[in-house]
C-alpha cells in the first residue's frame, strides 16, 4: 500500500453530560473511545455507523474542530491539534478539510456563493488580486459543475445538490491534501446524490484527493471507498478493504448492517433473508461492558461481557474486533 | 374487484406570492384491499401532497384540490364536509410521518395519543383506551407496554417513536394505510425493523398501504405496484415485478441507475444530469425533458400516458407509435454509456 | 342638556333633604351623625405629638390632643387645656393653670406632669425627636438635648396636678402660641411609661383633644369618633371624621368630585380655576413665604445690584394670576401678611410696606448695568435649581423666561430630586435656588431669624453681623414696640441686600362643599375640626 | 428533585444576598438621608437620631447587623414612620398588593390567553385584526394614562365605579383594568404567536390526521405547547403586579405596596427601600423557580436538573 | 406524425441550470414580506410622519416651545392654536412637536446603545462560553432581580434628571434582554456547519463574528431593537410621571401628558394629544415590529 497520509493512534473524545454544582463534569458522552486508523494517500476510507456511533466526532477530531481527550491525529507525520495550536495552523489549515451533511446549514445565507468559496482565498491569500481572486472562484466553480455567472447569486436560490457544490468549491479552494467528507450526500435526492458522488470521484482522481467518506448508507460507501469502516457505539468493530467488507463481513453488526441494506430488484428482496437487530443503541454515557454490541449481537457469549475484544488485523487488511471472530 | 380507494385526476394547486404552483398535476391510481402501492419520487415532485389530500390535509391556503375526485368506498373525499372526513381519518384511513420526533406531540403521553384514537373513534372511556393502546404498542413490538404508556416521546429512540406512530396509525384498524417516507429519518438497520414490521401488519390486518418513499430499493421489498412521480405527474406505473424488470421512463431508469446495488461493480455511477424542475414554471412538455438525454423535439408537447401493458402505463413520448425509438435499446444505451 | 338638568334637579332635591335632615340633628345638640369626611395629604409618620414633624401628622394630632393653648378663627392664642397663665415680669417664667375638668380619653384627668412628662421626654437625648428644636425656647433644652445638662434642669416643672411653671431660656412674648403647636402637646404619662409603641395602634393611644382616633389604614383612611370625655366635648359637633389619606394632588380632586371627601387641600393649580369658578374651593392666606435663593458666595450674585436686579425683573402679578392661581399675594417684602404690628390690628407687612415695585424692568436694567452687565452682556448663563414638581417647574419656567426676555440672561433650568437638591442648596451648591418657608408661630422672627448667619435654614449663605444683631435685640427685647421697630430695621436691612428674592406670599387652597360648617383655619395653616360639621 | 430544589434554593440565597449587598451599597451612596429634612436639623438633634437607629456606627457595622436582623426575619424600623417597623409595612401594604394584584392576573391571563387563541384560529381575518390591533393598543398605553382616562370617564361622565380609594370589589375595578391591561395584551399576543406556531408543528398534522376536531386539537393538543412562552412571561410579570405598581396605586390611593416602595427611595428610608426590594427580590426569584417547575409540568422535555446547570 | 418531431435534441446538461427567477437578496425578501403586512406599512408611513413632523414641523409652527404668553394660558384647541396652549400660554402643538424630537430620540439611542451594550456582552458571553458566560450571565440574572424601579430611581437621583441621564437609565435596563438575545443566536449560530468552515479554513474570531455571526443574528437584534423603541418611550413617560423627566422647559411626550393627567378635569385637550401622540406613535413601532417579526422569520420564506 502506499503512503500514510493521516494516521490515527488511540483517538478518544468524550463530551461531558452532566456537571455538579461547582461545574465539574460527573458523566460522559463517551462519543468515540480508543479508535485507532490510517488513511493512506489518494484512497478513500468509508466510515459508516448509524446515528450516535461517533463516525462525524472522528471526523470532525480529524479536522481540529475538536480537540482528542486522548489520542492524537497525525498528518504527514505532524500532529494536527498541536499545528492548529501553533502560529502554523495557517498550513494544517490548508492541507485538511471538510465538506458537510447539511447542505442548507453549512453556507452562510448572508454571503454571496462568491464570496463563500473566495473566503478561504482572501484568508489564505492565495489570490493576487481581484481579478485573481474572481477568476480563481470561477475556477472552482466550473471544476464542481455550476455556471460561474451564478457566483453572485445567495444559496438560497439553489438547490440542495448544487449547495453541496458550493460546499466542495469552497473546501477546494486551499487545494486540500484530505478532504472529510461528512455524511455529504444523506440529505440529497437519489438522483443527485449520484451527481455529488461522481463529482467527488472526478476531483479525487483529477488532483489525487484523499477522502474520509462518512455515511450510513452502506450501498454509496461501498461505491466510493477503498476501504470501508465500521463503528458501533464509539469504537471501531471492522476496517477492511472495500470488497472484502461486502463478501466476507466478519463482524455480527457489519453483517446487519449489510443485511439491512434494501435492493432495488424485487426478485433479490422477496428471496433475501434478513438480519434484524432487535432494540436500540444503548447510551453512549454508559455503554456496555466488554464488547459494546453484545447487547444486541445474535452469537454473545459470557466473555464479551467481560473483555472489551481486541481489534486485531487478519488476512486481507482485514481487521475485526470480535472475540468470536478472534477466536 | 372494487378498488378501495381511487384517485381520478386529482389536481392540487398553491398560490404563492410568486405565482400558482401545480403540485400535483393530474394524478390517478387505485388501491385494493390489502395491496401495497409504492409512490416513488424525489423531494417536491407532488408524491406527498398527494397524501395529504387524500386525508384532507392540505394547508388551505394556500393549497387547494383544484380538480379531480378521491373515493373511498364509493364516496368522495374532496367534496366531503370536515365531520365526516374526521370520522373517517384515523379511523379508516390513517397516516404515518416521516419524523416520529416532530410528529408526535412533545408534552402528551405516547399513550395517551395512542388512547386518543380510540376515544375519540371507538367511544371508548380513557381507561378502557389505556388498556387497548397497551395492546397496540405489544402489537407494534414495544417491549414493557405499562410503563411505556407512560412516557413521553422524547424518551424513547427513534425507531421506538415510529412504532408508536405505527400503532398509533394502526389503532382502529384501518382500510388504508398511508406510510409517508416512514423509514427516511431513520438508521438502515432500524429501517429494516420498521419495514418488517409494516409487512408483518400489512398481511396480518390485510391493511392497504400506499407507502410513499424516494428509496427505490424499499419498494423492490414492500409493494405490488410502483408509481412513479416526477413533476407533479405519474410518469410510470406498473406492478413490481414489471417496473423493475421493464422500466419503460427515461426517468425510472435514471432512477434505478443511479443506485449503488452492492453486487455491482464499482465505478462511475449513472446519475440524472441536472436539478428537478422549479414548479413555478414547469417545462411546457414533458417535464422530465430538459434532463432527458434522449429528448426530442416532440417533448416539447405535453406526452400522454400509454399503456404498455394492462397495467403497466408510462408517460413518454418515445413509446408513441410514431417514434423510431425502442425504449429497451434506449435503457440498454444509457448502460453502457 | 336634558339629562344634566335632570340631575341637577335631583340633586337639589337630594341636598334639600340633606339639609332638612341636618337641621333636625343640629337641632337637637347631641351631635351630627353624618361624618365629616377629609382628604388627609400624607400618611403621618407618627402620632406620638413628640415625634411627629410636619404638616400630615398636624392634621390628625390637632384633632387627637389639646396643648396649653390653641388658635381661635383670629389666629389668638386662648385657653385650652390650661384654663390660664401668668406671665413673670422678666417674661422669662410662664405658669400655666391646667384645667380641673380636662382629662384623657381613658378618663384619667390632664396632669401637669403629663406635660412636663412630654416635654422633658421630648428633649431626652434617647427619643431623637426631630422637633426637639421647637423646645429650644424651654431653658436648658438645647443643653439637655445635646447631653450638656440633665433632665431636671429642663425648665418645666409640674408644682401641683394643676400646675405648669414653664422657665424660658429667653423672653419669648410669643410663647403662649408655641404651646398650641402640636410639640407641645402633653403626652399619657402612664400609657407611654408602659409601652413604648403606645402610639402606633389606636387601641392603645391615650389622647386628650376633641376626638379619637378608632381605625387607622396606613397610607389609605383613619377614622375619629368624638371624645366623649373631652372636658370642651358638648361643642364638639361631628360624631364621626374620616380622613382619607390621598399623596396624589389629583386622586384627591377625583375623591373630592366624586363625593368622596368633604374638604381637602391643595387642589393641582391647573384645576384650581376652574374648581374656584365652580365655587368648590376657597382661597385663604397662609403665614408662608415662596422665594429663590440667591448664592451670594458666587459671581455673579455676589454683587447685591445684580440680585437686584433679577430680584425686579420678575413680573410676581403674571406668575400667581396665570401660573399658581391662586390668588397669592405678589411679595414685595420677605415678612408674609397676617402678623400683628406695633398697634392692635395693624399689620406688619402694611406697616413695613413693599420695598421694590414689583415688575420694575427699568430700574433692573439700570442695576444691571451699573453692575456691569449692560443688557445681560457678560453674564454667564445662569442656571436656576428647583426641586421636582409640577409647580415649581411652571414657576421657575416662567421666571427662566422673563429673565430672559428682560434681562436677555441666558438661564438653564434644573430639576432635581428632593433629597439631592435640599443637600445641594444646603450645601451652596447652586447658583439660584428655590425656596419657601411656612411660619412655625405667628410671629416676624419666624421668618427673619432664618437669614441669620449661623441658621441652618440659611440657604443663600448670607451673612451680614449687623443683621445678626438685630435679630439678636429682637428676640431678648420685651418691649412689644420697640420689638417691632427692631424687626422692621432688620426687613429693610435684609431687603437692600437682597440675599434672597420674595415671589410671593403663600395661600392655601382648599375644597370644601358648601355644607360643611364651623371649621376653624389659622394662618398657620392649622385646621380644627373640633366644631366643624357637615349639615 | 430534592437536590433541583436544594441546589435552586442555594442560588437564590446568593442571588438575594448579593442584591442585598448592591442595594445597601447604592442606597447609602446616594445624596441625601433619611433625616435630610427642609427645615436643617441642628447638628445635635441629628446626632441623637442618628443614635437612636446607630447610624453613627460604621457603614460595616450597620451592614453585618443587617445582616444578622435578617436572619431573624426583622427588617428593622422605619426611618420615616417611626411606629411602624419594615415588617409592618410589608404587613400591611402586601395584602392589599396582592388583592389587586390577584384581581389583575386574573383579568389579564385568561381574558389574554382566550383572546389570543381566538386570533389565532382567525388567523388573517378581521377577528385577528381586532384582537391583535387592540392587543397592541393594549401595550401602547401608558398606565398613568389609561388610569386616568377611565377615571375621567366610568367615575366622572358615567359614575358607575368610585374614582379612587380601597373599600372593595367595586373599589378594584378600575385599578385592575389599569394594572391588567398591558400584561393582558402582552399575553394575548404571544398566545397567538405560540399558537400560530404550534398548529403549524407537524403533530398537529399527526393529530388531524387521527381525525382529532378543532377543539381537541387545541385544547388537548396545541395550548399547553403554546403555553410556554406564556409562562415565561406571567411569572414575573406576576412577581411585579403583586409587589404593587406604583403608578396605579397612587392614582387610585391603594395602600398597596408599590407606593411604599418609590416614596421611600425619595424618603431615603434605608430600613424600607432595603425591606421591599429583599422581599420584591425573592418574589421574583421564587416566581422565576414556579415559572422552571412550570416548565416541566407543560413541556415533560425539560427537566428541573438540566435547567439549574444552565 | 412528422418523423421531425422525433428526432433526438442534442442533450447537452451540466449541472447548473439557469436561474430564471430574478436574484432577490435576504433583505429585498424581507422587505416584499414586510410589504404585504398592512398594519406594519401603515406603522411605516405613521412614523415617517412623525418623524418629518418632528424634525420639520416646528419650522412651520408660529411658535417656539419655549414662547410664554400668560395671557393665553390654558386655551381650547382653536384655529390659532390647533391643540390648545398650556398652563404658561405656550402653543401645545408646537410643544408636542418639539416633544416628538425628545422622545423620538430617547426611543432611538436608547435603542442603539442597547443594542450596542447588548450585542457586546451577548456576543462575548455567547463566544467566550464556559465560565466566562456562566458568570456574565449571573450578572444579568442578579441585575434582573433587583426591582427595575430601584435603581432606575437611585440613577436618576444620582445623575439628576435630564435627557442624557433619560438615557444612561434606560440603556441600563434594556441592554439586558439584547445581550441574552444576542447571547443565545450566538451559541445556535457558533454550532452551525458554516461557521464551522469558516474555522476549518482558518477564519479569525473577529471575521467569524464580522462576517458570520452578526448579519445572521441581525434579524432577530433589529427586531428587538425595533421594539426597545416604544418600551423606552413609554418608560420614559413613566419616569416623567414620577417626574424624573427632562429638563424644562423642553418636554417629552412624557412629560406633556404626566402635566396633561394633573388637569385632565379643567383641560382635558392637554392630556389627549400627548397621549395620542405616544399611542400613535408606540402603536406604529408595534405594528412594524411584528411585521419585522414576521417577515425576518425563517420559517415564513417560502
Amino acid at each position: 500500500m502506499s503512503e500514510v497520509l493521516i494516521n490515527v493512534q488511540n483517538l478518544t473524545k468524550f463530551f461531558t453530560a452532566k456537571r455538579n454544582f461547582w461545574g465539574s463534569p460527573t458523566s460522559f458522552v463517551k462519543a468515540v473511545e480508543n479508535v485507532n486508523f490510517q488513511v493512506y494517500k489518494g484512497e478513500t476510507l468509508g466510515v459508516v455507523g448509524e446515528t450516535g456511533c461517533g463516525k462525524s466526532t472522528v471526523g470532525r477530531t480529524l479536522v481540529g474542530l475538536y480537540k482528542p481527550t486522548k489520542g492524537t491525529v497525525t498528518c504527514d507525520g505532524e500532529d494536527v491539534h498541536t499545528a492548529i495550536a501553533s502560529s502554523n495552523a495557517m498550513k494544517m489549515r490548508r492541507k485538511i478539510q471538510m465538506i458537510f451533511q447539511d447542505p442548507y446549514a453549512s453556507l452562510n445565507p448572508r454571503m454571496t456563493v462568491g464570496d463563500i468559496i473566495g473566503e478561504p482565498l482572501d484568508i489564505h491569500r492565495l489570490a493576487s488580486g481581484v481579478d485573481d481572486r474572481t477568476r480563481r472562484i470561477y475556477r472552482l466553480l466550473r471544476q464542481v459543475g455550476l455556471n460561474p455567472e451564478h457566483a453572485n447569486r445567495f444559496p438560497h436560490e439553489f438547490s440542495g445538490g448544487q449547495r453541496q457544490r458550493v460546499g466542495i468549491a469552497r473546501a477546494l479552494a486551499v487545494n486540500p491534501e484530505f478532504i472529510i467528507c461528512d455524511e455529504p450526500i444523506s440529505a440529497l435526492d437519489v438522483s443527485i446524490q449520484a451527481q455529488v458522488v461522481n463529482l467527488l470521484q472526478e476531483l479525487q482522481q483529477k488532483f489525487g484527493l484523499t477522502y474520509l467518506f462518512i455515511a450510513h448508507d452502506l450501498s454509496m460507501v461501498k461505491h466510493i471507498s477503498t476501504r470501508v469502516a465500521v463503528m458501533y457505539l464509539g469504537s471501531l468493530v471492522e476496517l477492511a478493504p472495500c470488497d472484502e467488507i461486502y463478501k466476507n463481513p466478519q463482524h455480527p453488526y457489519t453483517q446487519a448492517l449489510l443485511s439491512a441494506i434494501p435492493i432495488a430488484d424485487p426478485v433479490i428482496e422477496a428471496k433475501r433473508q434478513r438480519i434484524i437487530l432487535e432494540g436500540d443503541v444503548p447510551s453512549p454515557i454508559d455503554p456496555p461492558s466488554g464488547c459494546k454490541f453484545r447487547t444486541r449481537c445474535r452469537y454473545a457469549a459470557p466473555q464479551c461481557a467481560k473483555e472489551v475484544p481486541a481489534f486485531i488485523e487478519g488476512a486481507n487488511h482485514h481487521a475485526v474486533a470480535c472475540h468470536l471472530v478472534n477466536k | 374487484m372494487q378498488p378501495i380507494l381511487s384517485v381520478e385526476n386529482l389536481k392540487v394547486i398553491f398560490n404563492t406570492y410568486a405565482g400558482t404552483v401545480q403540485a400535483v398535476n393530474d394524478v390517478s391510481f387505485t388501491l385494493h384491499e390489502g395491496e401495497t402501492i409504492g409512490i416513488v419520487g424525489e423531494s417536491g415532485c407532488g408524491k406527498s401532497v398527494t397524501s395529504s389530500a387524500i386525508m384532507g390535509l392540505i394547508p388551505s391556503p394556500p393549497g387547494r384540490i383544484a380538480s379531480g375526485r378521491i373515493l373511498f368506498e364509493g364516496r368522495d373525499l374532496v367534496t366531503m364536509d370536515e365531520k365526516s372526513l374526521q370520522k373517517i381519518r384515523g379511523n379508516q384511513i390513517s397516516m404515518i410521518f416521516q419524523d416520529p420526533m416532530t410528529s408526535l406531540n412533545p408534552v402528551l403521553t405516547v399513550g395517551l395519543q395512542l388512547a386518543e384514537s380510540f376515544m375519540l373513534h371507538q367511544k371508548l372511556p380513557k381507561k378502557k383506551a389505556m388498556e387497548k393502546a397497551v395492546e397496540m404498542l405489544k402489537l407494534v413490538g414495544i417491549p414493557a407496554p405499562e410503563t411505556r404508556i407512560r412516557q413521553y416521546p422524547h424518551q424513547m429512540s427513534g425507531g421506538m417513536r415510529q412504532r408508536v406512530m405505527i400503532a398509533m396509525a394502526l389503532a382502529c384498524n384501518p382500510q388504508i394505510l398511508i406510510a409517508d417516507e416512514p423509514t427516511t429519518a431513520l438508521d438502515v438497520t432500524v429501517q429494516a425493523q420498521i419495514m418488517e414490521l409494516i409487512k408483518k401488519l400489512n398481511t396480518e390486518l390485510s391493511t392497504a398501504v400506499i407507502l410513499i418513499t424516494h428509496d427505490l430499493g424499499v419498494v423492490a421489498g414492500m409493494c405490488s405496484r410502483v408509481l412513479v412521480m416526477y413533476a407533479g405527474r405519474v410518469v410510470e406505473s406498473a406492478p413490481v415485478n414489471e417496473f423493475y424488470a421493464n422500466p419503460q421512463h427515461p426517468y425510472s431508469w435514471g432512477l434505478l441507475k443511479s443506485l449503488p446495488r452492492p453486487d455491482m461493480k464499482s465505478g462511475t455511477l449513472e446519475s440524472i444530469a441536472g436539478q428537478p424542475p422549479d414548479l413555478l414554471a414547469p417545462p411546457s412538455g414533458c417535464a422530465f425533458m430538459p434532463r432527458c438525454r434522449f429528448a426530442m423535439e416532440v417533448c416539447k408537447q405535453p406526452p400522454a400516458p400509454i399503456k404498455v401493458t394492462e397495467d403497466h402505463m408510462c408517460r413518454c413520448w418515445l413509446l408513441d407509435k410514431a417514434s423510431p425509438h425502442t425504449p429497451v435499446t434506449l435503457f440498454k444505451e444509457c448502460e453502457t454509456a | 342638556m336634558s339629562l344634566k338638568k335632570l340631575c341637577s334637579l335631583m340633586l337639589a332635591i337630594t341636598m334639600l333633604s340633606t339639609f332638612v335632615i341636618g337641621c333636625s340633628s343640629t337641632a337637637s345638640k347631641v351631635g351630627v351623625d353624618k361624618p365629616l369626611r377629609f382628604g388627609q395629604l400624607a400618611e403621618p409618620e407618627s402620632l406620638d405629638p413628640r415625634l411627629a414633624t410636619g404638616q400630615p401628622e398636624m392634621q390628625f394630632l390637632l384633632q387627637m390632643y389639646e396643648g396649653l393653648t390653641t388658635y381661635d378663627a383670629n389666629n389668638n392664642a386662648v385657653p385650652a387645656a390650661a384654663e390660664k397663665w401668668d406671665v413673670s415680669p422678666d417674661g422669662l417664667t410662664y405658669t400655666f393653670h391646667i384645667r380641673k375638668e380636662a382629662k384623657w380619653s381613658n378618663g384619667d384627668p390632664v396632669t401637669a406632669q403629663d406635660f412636663e412628662y412630654a416635654w422633658r421626654t421630648l428633649l431626652s437625648p434617647e427619643l431623637g425627636s426631630r422637633y426637639a428644636e421647637m423646645l429650644f425656647y424651654v431653658k436648658n433644652g438645647e443643653a439637655y438635648n445635646s447631653g450638656k445638662a440633665k433632665a431636671e434642669d429642663v425648665g418645666v416643672k409640674a408644682i401641683d396636678d394643676n400646675t405648669l411653671e414653664v422657665t424660658l431660656q429667653e423672653p419669648t412674648p410669643y410663647f403662649p402660641q408655641l404651646t398650641a403647636c402640636y410639640s407641645y402637646f402633653p403626652v399619657h404619662k402612664k400609657t407611654a411609661e408602659a409601652d413604648p409603641n403606645w402610639a402606633s395602634d389606636p387601641k392603645t393611644m391615650v389622647t386628650n383633644g376633641p376626638f379619637t382616633l378608632t381605625n387607622w389604614v396606613h397610607n389609605e383612611k383613619a377614622e375619629f369618633v368624638k371624645n366623649e370625655n373631652y372636658w370642651d366635648a358638648s361643642k364638639v359637633k361631628s360624631k364621626k371624621l374620616e380622613f382619607a389619606i390621598v399623596e396624589n394632588n389629583t386622586t384627591r380632586v377625583s375623591l373630592f368630585e366624586n363625593d368622596q371627601v368633604d374638604i381637602t387641600l391643595d387642589p393641582p393649580p391647573s384645576e384650581i380655576e376652574r374648581l374656584l369658578s365652580e365655587k368648590k374651593a376657597v382661597i385663604e392666606p397662609q403665614l408662608a413665604i415662596y422665594y429663590y435663593d440667591f448664592n451670594v458666595n458666587k459671581a455673579p450674585f455676589d454683587n447685591p445690584k445684580v440680585r437686584k436686579a433679577f430680584t425686579l425683573a420678575i413680573d410676581r402679578d403674571a406668575i400667581v394670576s396665570k401660573v399658581t392661581r391662586e390668588s397669592q399675594k405678589p411679595a414685595a417684602a420677605f415678612v408674609p401678611f397676617g402678623l400683628p404690628d406695633m398697634e392692635q390690628g395693624s399689620d406688619f407687612r402694611k406697616a413695613g410696606g413693599d420695598f421694590y415695585k414689583d415688575n420694575d424692568i427699568e430700574t433692573a436694567k439700570k442695576l444691571l448695568a451699573e453692575a456691569g452687565y449692560p443688557d445681560g452682556k457678560g453674564l454667564p448663563p445662569i442656571t436656576l435649581t428647583y426641586n421636582t414638581h409640577e409647580g415649581h417647574k411652571a414657576i421657575a419656567e416662567a421666571i427662566q423666561e422673563m429673565w430672559k426676555k428682560n434681562l436677555g440672561v441666558q438661564v438653564e433650568l434644573e430639576n432635581q430630586e428632593w433629597k439631592v437638591f435640599i443637600k445641594s442648596r444646603a450645601a451652596g451648591d447652586y447658583q439660584v435656588a428655590r425656596d419657601g418657608w411656612i411660619g412655625d408661630f405667628p410671629d416676624p422672627l419666624t421668618f427673619l431669624s432664618l437669614l441669620t448667619s449661623n441658621n441652618g435654614n440659611n440657604n443663600s449663605h448670607w451673612k451680614n453681623p449687623q443683621f445678626d444683631q438685630l435679630i439678636k435685640q429682637a428676640k431678648t427685647t420685651s418691649d412689644p414696640a420697640a420689638r417691632i421697630k427692631i424687626m422692621h430695621d432688620a426687613e429693610k436691612l435684609l431687603m437692600d441686600e437682597m440675599p434672597v428674592m420674595p415671589i410671593y406670599h403663600y395661600t392655601v387652597a382648599y375644597m370644601i362643599k358648601p355644607n360643611v360648617k364651623g371649621l376653624v383655619h389659622t394662618v398657620t395653616d392649622y385646621i380644627y375640626f373640633k366644631e366643624a360639621y357637615v349639615e | 428533585m430534592l437536590q433541583y430544589v436544594s441546589k435552586r434554593a442555594l442560588s437564590m440565597v446568593l442571588v438575594l444576598y448579593i442584591v442585598i449587598t448592591a442595594t445597601f451599597l447604592l442606597m447609602h451612596s446616594i445624596p441625601g438621608g433619611p433625616f435630610t429634612t427642609e427645615k436643617q436639623l441642628t447638628p445635635e438633634v441629628l446626632r441623637n437620631i442618628n443614635a437612636r437607629y446607630h447610624l453613627d456606627d460604621p457603614l460595616w457595622k450597620q451592614y453585618i447587623d443587617y445582616m444578622g436582623n435578617i436572619l431573624k426575619f426583622d427588617l428593622g424600623p422605619s426611618f420615616k414612620y417611626q411606629d411602624r417597623t419594615v415588617n409592618n409595612i410589608i404587613a400591611d401594604g402586601f395584602p392589599v398588593s396582592i388583592q389587586l394584584g390577584t384581581f389583575a392576573v386574573l383579568l389579564a391571563v385568561p381574558f389574554g390567553i382566550s383572546a389570543g387563541i381566538l386570533a389565532s384560529l382567525r388567523h388573517n381575518r378581521p377577528l385577528d385584526y381586532i384582537v391583535m390591533s387592540s392587543s397592541t393598543l393594549g401595550i401602547s398605553i401608558p398606565s398613568f394614562i389609561l388610569a386616568s382616562f377611565l377615571i375621567y370617564f366610568f367615575a366622572f361622565k358615567i359614575k358607575l365605579f368610585p374614582a379612587a380609594m380601597w373599600n372593595g370589589f367595586s373599589y378594584m375595578i378600575l385599578p385592575g383594568i389599569s394594572l391588567a391591561a398591558l400584561p393582558m395584551a402582552v399575553v394575548a399576543r404571544l398566545t397567538r404567536s405560540g399558537m400560530l406556531e404550534v398548529l403549524s408543528q407537524d403533530f398537529i398534522r399527526t393529530a388531524k390526521a387521527k381525525g382529532v376536531g378543532k377543539g381537541l386539537i387545541i385544547y388537548r393538543h396545541a395550548l399547553k405547547n403554546s403555553l410556554i412562552p406564556v409562562v415565561t412571561y406571567v411569572g414575573p410579570m406576576t412577581a411585579g403586579i403583586l409587589t404593587g405598581s406604583f403608578v396605579v396605586e397612587s392614582i387610585f390611593n391603594i395602600p398597596g405596596l408599590g407606593r411604599y416602595f418609590v416614596t421611600s427611595i425619595y424618603n431615603r428610608d434605608y430600613t424600607v427601600i432595603l425591606g421591599i426590594t429583599i422581599f420584591y427580590s425573592a418574589l421574583i426569584v421564587i416566581f422565576n423557580f414556579l415559572v422552571d417547575i412550570a416548565y416541566v409540568f407543560l413541556d415533560p422535555r425539560i427537566s428541573l436538573d438540566k435547567k439549574g446547570d444552565s | 406524425m412528422n418523423t421531425e418531431l422525433f428526432k433526438r435534441v442534442d442533450f447537452q446538461l451540466d449541472a447548473s441550470y439557469d436561474i430564471g427567477r430574478p436574484s432577490t437578496t435576504y433583505w429585498q425578501d424581507v422587505w416584499r414580506r414586510l410589504n404585504k403586512n398592512k398594519l406594519s406599512i401603515l406603522g411605516l408611513i405613521i412614523i415617517s410622519f412623525v418623524a418629518i413632523a418632528a424634525i420639520a414641523g416646528p419650522f412651520f409652527t408660529a411658535y417656539s416651545y419655549s414662547d410664554q404668553n400668560l395671557q393665553i394660558a390654558n386655551q381650547s384647541p382653536s384655529a390659532v392654536h390647533w391643540f390648545g396652549t398650556d398652563n404658561l400660554g405656550r402653543d401645545l402643538l408646537t410643544r408636542v412637536l418639539y416633544g416628538a424630537r425628545i422622545s423620538l430620540s430617547i426611543g432611538i439611542v436608547a435603542s442603539m446603545s442597547t443594542m450596542i451594550i447588548g450585542v457586546l456582552y451577548g456576543g462575548i458571553a455567547g463566544l467566550s462560553g464556559g465560565r466566562v458566560d456562566t458568570i456574565m450571565m449571573r450578572i444579568i440574572d442578579i441585575v434582573w432581580s433587583i426591582p427595575f424601579l430601584l435603581y432606575v430611581i437611585l440613577l436618576m437621583v444620582v445623575l439628576q434628571p435630564g435627557l442624557m441621564n433619560i438615557f444612561i437609565a434606560l440603556t441600563l435596563v434594556y441592554w439586558m434582554p439584547m445581550a441574552r438575545l444576542v447571547r443565545g443566536q450566538i451559541l445556535s449560530l457558533r454550532e452551525l456547519e458554516y461557521v464551522l468552515a469558516a474555522k476549518l479554513v482558518g477564519a479569525s474570531s473577529w471575521r467569524i463574528i464580522i462576517k458570520h455571526l452578526i448579519p445572521n443574528s441581525f434579524g432577530p437584534i433589529l427586531i428587538t431593537a425595533t421594539l426597545t423603541i416604544p418600551e423606552a418611550i413609554f418608560s420614559e413617560a413613566f419616569l416623567s410621571y414620577i417626574g424624573l423627566g427632562v429638563s424644562a422647559p423642553m418636554a417629552s411626550w412624557g412629560v406633556l401628558a404626566s402635566e396633561g393627567a394633573t388637569s385632565l378635569r379643567s383641560y382635558p385637550f392637554q392630556l389627549f394629544f400627548p397621549a395620542a401622540a405616544i399611542c400613535i406613535t408606540m402603536l406604529s413601532f408595534n405594528f412594524i415590529g411584528d411585521g419585522l417579526r414576521d417577515a425576518l422569520d425563517p420559517r415564513m420564506r417560502k
